[in-house]
């Protein structure tokens, strides 16, 4: 990942007239990106924000109304119609539906991009089945997609998007018709080939877990705007926006649901405190817990745990009681204050 | 046997025999020919259509009214209004030769709004990721519209072949012959039944035939 | 070319073959005796079936026929004044009577009024049975309208009968929905009826008078063909004793010969 | 005007004009009536078939057969085959009347596949979730397959429409008038060019008008 | 929740004939399942693994080949037609494709089940916007499909297939075809009408997700095989098969992946050990981290944490480094070992 840009929007904005209603649609309203060449790059909205849309502006399928996109620094908008064919071929594309040609084998689908190019047949055997074995499909270029399942379709489209050697690899939902051991598959495939062939990935999703897990850089997309973006582990450790704040409860545990604050389990004696605390920086891990448990003789039960790594940094937090003398509990909590750490007493006795 | 079931028929046997050459003659040489003109007017409807990969309303607009107009005129008054290009373009206007080019303006219209149909049941997504692919205009439609629709393609193009064995059966107008026109001269105008159901028979035989081959055709391209 | 040379054998002189456009397949038989009756001259008929006269005499017109022989003189002039075509009648072949028939009354006196009565749907043989009607005294013809009247030349019909055309092959099947009907013989006898015997109506028939004239039919060709030899041999062909025996043969006193035999 | 533009429509106005109101009157009244035989035969094509909500092979089968047979017999033949029929259901075999029901035979076996592929057409899904809901086959028919599909069923009927249009011109034969026969009569027959094209235009307009009414019922009807 | 079974699997199996191949495909073998009256149980298997063709067994729209399927006592397989139809009705069905009827609005929609039944109008019409209050869409009423969210036409789904007041509502992916965001408020909608309905819920599922939120009771179903069942708190703190494990651990964040346990974050000093802490049991949570640090010294610095509360009781570990002298560790390790925890040394220094 270099700080060199491969693909800008300056101000992007499109809008689109319902063929029933004839009602004007703003879908993207000024937009400003700039995607780091070699980056993987996400960006996530509900579905109708114009994430598609927004990706489509990339290659130049869809063409926007004001603003431009320029990918290394050549606007898509104004290219004449070969060179915009051309430049296509540098970024790859795959989608949802994975949108294979049913009538063709494995072999041909990856081969369709290269067939009217001027390489030789061996060329283009060898380009694929080597794609073949990147994309871990060796044995199923014989194969028709109809036999195929999901995950291994979307092995296809992926080797079919690089078989053109692009420098970008579009993905619009790619994941989302998957199952969650099918995605996680794809995911480390993606981050192989960023890490491997240098590509640079830009990704559409409504799945908070494949920003997580998959993006280096995040842009928050509500109603045709950007609300929010920036790296991953900033977005997610600190969000800003109440979309954002959102997207990021749903891949934590931290947010206890009614019941469980009203059960048994948690009921509160004497001074007892249910305090969730997070991380908010990246600072060196720590042992918090036991630090307090022996500094300020407290007990801190640890109800929920919802820690991970994320970039080599910890994120997330821990949902405790902590029990102990009134005196005692107070001074864990200002001890653990002070480590930068955000607490939040949920609850008390 | 059959001239005790078809007296008529085996009375008239050579020119029977004849006629079934003149039909498949007929359903041959215009239906290669109507096919190709008409996947080229049904791929030009689709990707010029609005939202087509080579949107133009002008031609699509063109070819919409233009193909309309044809399908208003009755067969038999196309056949004569025909009449005098027929002959430039096949050296005459009579007989098997002069039927084809008749029964190609006849079949087209409906043939192209078969194809046209056809092509535009193709899932969008195919097309779409063509065009990502950096695939020209004309690749597209070779490698994704055109290979992708076989099927699709295979189905209408039956359809349109049991039609134009309807339009083959007007054709004895400028003395182009055939079953259809074995049938009206014996079996209509002379009342000879025998010589009617032979007919139905041999037509229903080439409907079924057609059938078969548009099926296996189907099957064996849908993966 | 107009004739088209075919060689048979290498031993024979070429034989000639002329392409004679035809209506339906009823003269099959004639012409079949005509062949033979031509084949020492090395002359060969090839018919040409239509379904319909017109575009038979258009091809001619064309020269994509040699001669035409389906249609009587009316039809002939009609075509030639609205086509401007330069034929020449090079023949008389047949006359055949055009009568009425009825599935449901005996006599045109039984005709009541408001009846139907069907005629064939193309130009001469409508205007060839409101001759007949005019004949039987059903109705009256503007005499300005010709050979070839038309419906809307009806000057007079005091049983106002209903005028419908239908194709002529299909005149007898429909009789029944209708009170009387008039079509061509060879349509009556292929409907199994004797043409003059079954008649509820017959009209004066015989080819010397004037008033038949226009409905004998005759072997036409290109006005520059008139003098062909060859053509000339086929009608000599043809206006032979054996042909008429197939007349009577074949047709009965359905048809009529309106030429001298020649031998 | 008129009778400068076409002296020979003028000259016979009453019977051109006769002739598109016979041509209104057979489209509609055949229109109507094979709609709702082909609907019929549709459906009975669509549930019967393999994996129908009705499954019946046998059934199946027979329509299959019957509407290749019928699509096998040129309209002409069939006309003349089906006098003594049409006599007794319509009382005449002659004129508008005459030409109802040979026109309902030669267009419903078209209609009927028109109206299966139609059907055909509807997402599965939608048939399942009336099963599982307990409805009747009949209730499926009614409240699914024919309620889901009319904008298909719309489209389909506008083509058989236009190709019904074709054979009425062919029911002079039994003496059915109609623009079709007015076209033959006087622009083939007669070679009075204006009345040739004065039907052409007449057929045009009426082509057009059907199809707007499709487009129009099809837009109405998508949600 | 009773103890009653509401419907019962008793050795089915079915097969396919595959139409192109002719092949035979054995897609449910042997199958044997009670479901209790009440709950809410869940189907769980990868794709093609036969679980819509089990769950349409119950409805009859499928009949296995052997073995029977009773809908409270009575088999569903050789009921006449119209008993099936009657049968059908009480039980509801909701889908990944919601078959919605596009050309009906939302209440026709939901009103259709009933459309043909003796209800009067003003029945029906009350019927109907009970229900969309119920499902929260009470303004949509005279929407058309099209103009929904995928949320929402779930909703509608759900409300039509609650119309004729079923004993059972199956649902065969009703989740799969939305986001996380919109899944959860779907998941919360079931276990209303689940409670406050008193309403069995069959769910087919590949997301564990779904599973763990939702369901009383659980199956696993690979290639047409119940390979592990039971309630779901037994089976997410103990799988039996490798497929369960496989599944369990989409939803777990303890695996920790190569990159993260070679960082710098993980580096270990002098006595210190990687250790992973898993709940065996539902037992008391105690406070483990303050014991341990307060009676052997030791730290314990929490690196990921996923623990959650499971229908009441604590599921998952936490992943710590344990440091202090070496017998202060080891004797931390037995302690904990002795509170019913698992634990598991991942890596030492
Ligand atoms: N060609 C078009 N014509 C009219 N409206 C369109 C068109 N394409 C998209 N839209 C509308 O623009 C909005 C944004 O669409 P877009 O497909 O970009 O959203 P998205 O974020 O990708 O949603 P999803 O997650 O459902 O794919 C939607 O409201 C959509 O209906
Ligand atoms: N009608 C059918 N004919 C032939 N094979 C079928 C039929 N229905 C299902 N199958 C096959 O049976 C197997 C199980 O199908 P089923 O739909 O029950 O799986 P599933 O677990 O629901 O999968 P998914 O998650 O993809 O919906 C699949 O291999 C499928 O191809
Ligand atoms: N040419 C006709 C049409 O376009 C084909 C008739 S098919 C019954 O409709
Ligand atoms: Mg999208
Ligand atoms: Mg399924």
């Amino acid at each position: 990942m270099t700080e060199e840009n491969i693909i800008t929007f300056d101000h992007v904005s499109k809008e689109f007239t319902r063929a029933d209603s004839k009602e004007k649609l703003q879908v993207l309203k000024n937009i400003n990106l700039k995607i780091h060449k070699g980056s993987i790059f996400g960006i996530i909205g509900y579905s109708g924000a114009g994430k598609s849309t927004l990706i489509r502006c990339i290659n130049g399928i869809e063409l926007p109304d004001t603003g431009k996109v320029d990918f290394e620094d050549i606007e898509i908008n104004h290219m004449p119609k070969k060179q915009l064919r051309e430049t296509r071929k540098e970024m790859g594309m795959i989608f949802q539906q994975f949108n294979l040609m049913p009538s063709r084998t494995v072999f041909e689908n990856v081969a369709l991009p290269i067939k009217y190019s001027k390489q030789s047949q061996q060329q283009i055997k060898d380009k694929v089945l080597e794609l073949l074995k990147i994309v871990g499909l060796p044995d199923k270029a014989d194969a028709f997609p109809s036999t195929l399942s999901g995950g291994q379709k979307q092995r296809v489209a992926i080797a079919r998007a690089l078989v053109n050697d692009p420098k970008v690899l579009l993905c619009d939902e790619a994941t989302s018709a998957l199952d969650p051991q099918t995605t996680e598959d794809i995911i480390q495939l993606l981050r192989r080939l960023n890490h491997e062939l240098d590509i640079t990935i830009v990704v559409v999703t409504h799945e908070m877990q494949v920003i997580e897990e998959l993006c280096d850089d995040v842009a928050v997309l509500d109603k045709g705007k950007i609300v929010e973006q920036g790296d991953v582990y900033s977005v997610f450790v600190d969000p800003k926006t109440p979309l954002t704040k959102k997207f990021i409860a749903t891949t934590s545990k931290l947010n206890l649901p009614d019941e469980v604050l009203n059960s048994n389990l948690l009921k509160l004696h004497d001074n007892d405190l249910l305090v969730k605390v997070t991380y908010i920086s990246s600072k060196a891990i720590e042992p918090l817990i036991s630090a307090i448990s022996r500094k300020f003789n407290v007990d801190a039960n640890i109800i929920v745990g919802d820690i991970k790594i994320l970039r080599g940094k910890p994120l997330g937090g821990l949902v405790i009681i902590l029990s102990g003398k009134q005196s005692d509990v107070s001074g864990a909590l200002s001890y653990i204050k002070e480590k930068q750490v955000r607490t939040e007493v949920l609850a008390s006795a | 046997m059959l001239s005790k079931l078809f007296p008529n028929v085996a009375l008239n046997y050579n020119i029977f025999q004849n006629s079934i050459v003149q039909t498949v003659e007929m359903l041959i040489i215009t239906g290669i020919i109507s096919f190709l003109i008409s996947l080229i007017i049904g791929v030009l409807l689709v990707v010029t259509k609005k939202d087509g990969i080579a949107s133009n309303p002008v031609v699509w607009n063109i070819l919409d009214k233009i193909i309309n107009l044809f399908r208003s005129i009755p067969f038999i008054i196309l056949i004569a209004a025909l009449i005098p290009l027929t002959r430039v373009l096949s050296g005459t206007a009579i007989g098997v030769k002069g039927t084809i080019f008749p029964l190609i303006v006849g079949i087209v219209p409906f043939f192209s709004r078969q194809i046209e149909s056809a092509l535009n049941d193709l899932d969008q997504g195919l097309i779409e990721s063509g065009q990502v692919m950096g695939l020209s205009t004309f690749q597209i439609i070779k490698s994704i519209y055109l290979k992708e629709s076989i099927s699709n393609i295979s189905r209408v193009t039956t359809i349109t072949f049991i039609s134009l064995i309807g339009l083959t059966a007007i054709v004895g107008v400028v003395g182009g012959g055939g079953i259809g026109d074995f049938a009206i001269q014996y079996g209509f105008q002379q009342n000879e039944q025998d010589a009617t159901f032979a007919c139905i028979i041999v037509l229903l035989v080439i409907v079924t035939i057609v059938q078969i081959i548009g099926t296996l055709v189907s099957r064996k391209t849908t993966h | 070319g107009v004739l088209s040379g075919c060689g048979k054998s290498s031993n024979a002189a070429a034989t000639k073959t002329v392409k004679v456009g035809v209506v339906g397949t009823t003269d099959n038989s004639i012409w079949a005796q005509v062949n033979k009756n031509l084949k020492s001259e090395h002359i060969h008929v090839k018919l040409v079936p239509f379904t319909d006269g017109i575009l038979a005499n258009q091809a001619m017109n064309n020269k994509e026929l040699d001669m035409v022989a389906f249609q009587n003189r009316a039809f002939l002039e009609n075509e030639e004044k609205t086509k401007h075509y330069k034929f020449s009648v090079i023949a008389q072949t047949y006359l055949t009577p055009m009568n009425i028939f009825s599935d449901k009354i005996k006599s045109i006196k039984d005709l009541k009024q408001g009846d139907k009565i069907s005629i064939p749907n193309n130009v001469t043989n409508a205007g060839r049975a409101l001759k007949v009607l005019e004949q039987a005294g059903l109705i009256k013809l503007d005499p300005k309208a010709g050979d070839t009247p038309s419906t809307s030349d009806i000057t007079e019909n005091k049983l106002k009968l209903k005028i419908v055309q239908q194709d002529p092959a299909k005149i007898m099947n429909l009789l029944p929905d209708v009170a009387a009907g008039i079509t061509n013989s060879n349509f009556v006898k292929v409907a199994k009826k004797d043409p003059i015997n079954d008649a509820i109506y017959k009209e004066s028939f015989s080819y010397s008078n004037p008033a038949n004239k226009p409905w004998i039919n005759v072997i036409a060709v290109r006005s520059s063909d008139k003098n062909n030899a060859t053509y000339k041999k086929i009608v000599k062909a043809y206006q032979t004793k054996s042909v008429t025996q197939i007349y009577k043969a074949k047709f009965n006193h359905m048809y009529t010969p309106a030429f001298k035999t020649n031998n």
